[in-house]
């Protein structure tokens, strides 16, 4: 019944981003890409956990890492965590990414905070071409670019305003990146919209992908059938659920806002 | 758990071996959190809010955080009454717990067919939830006037051969009136409350948070509002009242019980803490071992004025 | 405070400098907290609720905490309508702001001759409390039926010379229905939310925390369900909504003015933080600033469905 | 609008009794003995402000001392506040203790925690003689008994249980040192039933006396009108409130529940 970790690490990346590297045997040797963890923030006004992918785990240390963005009221108290302190955290929790040792050649797209949980698809996964593909706002905006270069074979940057990489969204770079190239699978996590994009380019060339999806969250395992997320059900649709389902799914499944 | 102390109690010839309950909506079928506790320790569990065919639900966000509660409008998604009797209640009769199905409708007929469904299945006894606030149709329409509970609680109390417990709404001028109107009409308990219908705003965007715009405000914030409720309607029955809002420790437990709850259940509590329903339990036995109380029944009603 | 912002609206006529005022009961008549600031920075002044004579109030405890808010049980003691007007309006009228005087009565007769005394006083409009849920007689048993807000409402708009605001009670099962017969009845802006009634219980003693037994629940935990009521009435009727349940800040009262309300009342955030009052001002201009609004009038309904 | 302070120190004075010394300028230059702090306690699910009597000043060091015992929440969360921390703190508050220069003889009598807010009115009065009467439960919830003795010219412990100074209740020694001595005036804080009977044996000696009451508070500023307390008013009675009218009254003025 014991849920509090310690905390080992906690260090700021960027104006708004944080890394959080807790200490649990629990989760570490167990979790695996793409699944998230629900955390209690410690402080006054907010009674929900709040859920948070987990971007990198190390199995030997029995520690994980999450990387977030201040947002509002939970994150902005998380942010105020230091190393030492503890923290009452629920995971690993939902359906990570599905990583095919057949699949020689890959490649992960993110946007913004959704690059977080491919960092550890790129560890974990055992083929030999990795292409990263990032996007981010604008220069300052850029974080954890030395992970993503070292655990992958080839990383594009893109931002929004051209101030780092290169000018323009990540769909952009996947374009580029599947006309070359032919990805066996793509692992895709970011704004809706990117990732609707992304998921339509992939389908007119009959690429597989998996996206991680977000929804406001309860329970964070599939009890209180709040975080419904529209898919695809035979010929009719059906609400699945973003932290039992997901947040990983196949990108064929989900039904996007503006279809 | 200790052997002087019971903490058994009765709801309508349901022996529950202690008062502390799953509330529907918050626990799913059972599954999720058997992971991680042995569901045999809970009194008993009302199982999500069944319909006659599968329902979708309402579109999301279906859940907005708001001071010490949430607002919900999962709009009862669920796979239908006959899909929870061939594949949930075998899975729930493994553990030694009741089983209450939590049932809704959209017509009068429709309620008097979940009854009888539900009469011939395996469970112990019916929640009849004449009180969602987050479906168009039935439900708290029923539940928010005299009539309408006794419309349908008395047309139901002909198929029912498993006791009934009828789920009040508070979103009611006056609760007494409504619990009567039920107890009168055949309900052989109550259950109360449901969610007081509410509404989150995000300024930023100027959008409702919730697609539905308006949900169920539960947990911790309308424990004031379901403790006078409870205590209310104990005064005034004489079946036994199942209360719940806002409950997420063994101390808001055992004020349910004083205030004349015979049993409680914890709903928005569990989706904060997966333990939130055990540690109810423990902490009841806590306070009766403090105050040196060996039956739970002597709690029940007993406020002192 | 900015030049370019318009932060003034109208109700009923009465101009107000901002849309921000002291909700009744808890500012008292103003003097406590004019040592903590410029009272003519608020827009206007709910005062202390008002009846015919002088009355004591209920015994204490009057308040218990609860999560995130209070239950109150004062039974508006209060030193009479004609002390107010000898004694506290010329203090008020020291200050640019709106004076509200509250005014609570036992019978409609009563309810009639505090509203002919008030309208020969130099204030600038009477909030009718219909909806007080400490006191036995009176008040929230007219607010809780429309019949019995017509029945008041209609009798008292013959005396009334000043502008009337009724104020609704949320204990009901249909505010909008509440809302229309008020409108109906002659009053010319509609205030809301009271609070919604409840109880709090001491496990350790086994007592209700609060003398009275039951309370009016107040401050954040109501907010969801008062931000539901104001949206609901506000889309029924013409008259102008003043919204109040829980606001805190500048954020929660833009809200309230999203979801239809021409002006907020600020209550029980004021007990916890003197200056909530004012920072709640404050932070409707900020956020103004941060979103290129130049005139508060524009946020009013102006939520995006 | 600034209502925040620095916490100088932090002490646990016995199992469940704090100190905490404040640092404040704008408390210490206007506070007198006998009124009290509003205190948000920092933490989750408390909601209101706690009251606190202060306990002593130290106007040249521009500190105030507040000492209050375990009870629930929001007592709990203060006993976790460490030097160094920020409180938020509104007062001084209420109306104190009368001290009269003329009085030569006064004598405090203290029960439990109503103690604390005895100290600053010895260390203030001017008077020849000062009786310090204090009541505990046993021993070990005997505390500041050296700030006592330093600042009465005679000190007198009881104990409940006679495990300390003198068995019995603090009514006992009251009615022994005036039956020896006629005090000008007296100062009572303690729990309701003592200083019922405190007032009552005064009473029949004649001699004045002053009681510093306690009530469950919201505004703790006269504005709410929550914290009401009977009292005499010619021969009717009238809800006075506790935050402003007092949280000291003459003895004679307060109506107890027994009566
Ligand atoms: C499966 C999953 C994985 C996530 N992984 C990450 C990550 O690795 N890094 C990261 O920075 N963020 C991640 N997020 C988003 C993160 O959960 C939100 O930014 C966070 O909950 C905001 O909380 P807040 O208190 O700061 O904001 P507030 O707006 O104050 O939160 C209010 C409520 O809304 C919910 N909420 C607000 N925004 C979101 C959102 N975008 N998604 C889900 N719930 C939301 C909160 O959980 C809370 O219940 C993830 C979300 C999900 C669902
Ligand atoms: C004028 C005044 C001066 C005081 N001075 C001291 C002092 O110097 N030292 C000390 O130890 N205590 C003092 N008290 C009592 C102290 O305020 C309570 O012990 C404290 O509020 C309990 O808060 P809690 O959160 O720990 O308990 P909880 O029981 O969790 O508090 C719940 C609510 O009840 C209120 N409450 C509970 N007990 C009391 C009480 N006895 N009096 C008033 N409100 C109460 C709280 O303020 C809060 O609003 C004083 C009270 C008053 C009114
Ligand atoms: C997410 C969620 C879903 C719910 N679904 C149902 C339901 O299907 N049927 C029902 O009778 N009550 C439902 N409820 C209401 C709860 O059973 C309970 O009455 C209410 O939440 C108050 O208790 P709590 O504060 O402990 O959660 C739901 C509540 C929540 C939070
Ligand atoms: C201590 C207290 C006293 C109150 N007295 C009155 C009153 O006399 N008349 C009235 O109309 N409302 C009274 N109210 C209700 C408030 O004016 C307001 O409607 C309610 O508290 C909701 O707003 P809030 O959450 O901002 O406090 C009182 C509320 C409190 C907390
Ligand atoms: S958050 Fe509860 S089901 Fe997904
Ligand atoms: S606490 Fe508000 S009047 Fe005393």
């Amino acid at each position: 019944m014991n849920l509090i970790e310690r905390v080992r690490k906690a260090e700021r990346l960027s104006s708004d981003i944080y890394l959080i590297r807790i200490e649990s045997e629990r989760i570490s040797s167990s979790a695996s890409a793409g699944q998230f963890v629900n955390i209690k923030c410690p402080g006054p006004e907010v009674y929900l956990r709040r859920p948070i992918s987990i971007c990198s785990i190390d199995r030997s240390e029995k520690t994980i890492d999450i990387v977030f963005q201040v947002r509002g009221k939970g994150t902005r108290l998380l942010s105020d965590i230091k190393a030492g302190d503890t923290l009452d955290i629920l995971g690993p929790l939902g359906r990570g990414f599905t990583i095919c040792p057949e699949h020689k050649n890959i490649l992960v797209a993110g946007g913004g905070i959704g690059i977080f949980p491919l960092l550890q698809v790129l560890k974990d996964h055992p083929a030999e071409r990795k292409t990263a593909l990032l996007g981010f706002r604008n220069k300052s905006a850029v974080v954890m670019e030395d992970e993503f270069n070292k655990y992958s074979t080839d990383l594009k940057i893109a931002t929004d305003d051209g101030s780092y990489g290169i000018q323009g969204f990540v769909t952009a770079l996947l374009q580029n990146a599947i006309s070359e190239d032919r990805p066996d699978m793509v692992y895709i996590c970011g704004p809706a919209i990117m990732m609707e994009q992304c998921v339509k380019l992939l389908k007119e060339k009959d690429i597989p992908c998996e996206v991680s999806m977000e929804q406001r969250m309860g329970c964070g395992m599939g009890a209180c059938l709040v975080c419904a997320c529209k898919t695809r059900s035979g010929s009719d649709w059906d609400y699945s659920h973003v932290c039992k389902d997901g947040p990983v799914f196949s990108g064929d499944r989900i039904i996007f806002e503006s279809e | 758990m200790s052997n002087n102390i019971n903490m058994s109690v009765e709801i309508a010839g349901v022996r529950l071996k202690n008062p502390v309950l799953a509330a529907s909506g918050t626990f799913g079928f059972g599954r999720e959190y058997s992971e991680y506790f042995d569901l045999s320790l809970l009194g008993g569990i009302s199982v999500k809010g069944l319909t006659l065919k599968p329902r979708k639900g309402n579109p999301p966000p279906r859940i907005a955080e708001t001071p010490s509660g949430i607002l919900n409008s999962v709009g009862l998604q669920n796979p239908g009454v006959h899909y929870f009797i061939e594949n949930e209640i075998p899975f729930l009769r493994k553990y030694d717990t009741a089983i209450i199905a939590n049932a809704s409708g959209n017509t009068v007929e429709e309620y008097e067919q979940m009854v009888e469904i539900l009469s011939d299945a395996d469970i112990d006894a019916i929640e009849l939830n004449l009180s969602c606030p987050n479906v168009k149709e039935g439900c708290m329409s029923f539940g928010s006037t005299a009539e309408g509970i006794v419309n349908v609680v008395k047309r139901v109390k002909k198929y029912a051969k498993k006791p009934l417990i009828v789920k009040l709404t508070p979103n009611v001028t006056d609760i007494v009136e409504i619990a009567k109107a039920a107890e009168d009409s055949g309900a052989d308990a109550l259950s109360l409350i449901n969610t007081l219908l509410g509404m989150a705003i995000d300024a930023k965007t100027r959008k409702p948070i919730l697609k539905n715009i308006t949900g169920g405000l539960s947990g911790p914030a309308i424990k004031p509002v379901a403790l006078r409720m409870v205590y209310q309607v104990a005064q005034n029955v004489k079946i036994p009242v199942i209360g719940m809002g806002g409950i997420s420790n063994g101390t808001d437990a055992v004020e349910f019980l004083l205030a004349g709850a015979s049993a409680v259940m914890v709903g928005t509590a569990g989706l904060v803490n997966p333990y939130a329903w055990i540690e109810t339990v423990k902490g009841i036995e806590e306070y009766m071992k403090e105050t040196n109380i060996s039956d739970v029944k002597e709690l029940i009603g007993g406020l002192i004025i």
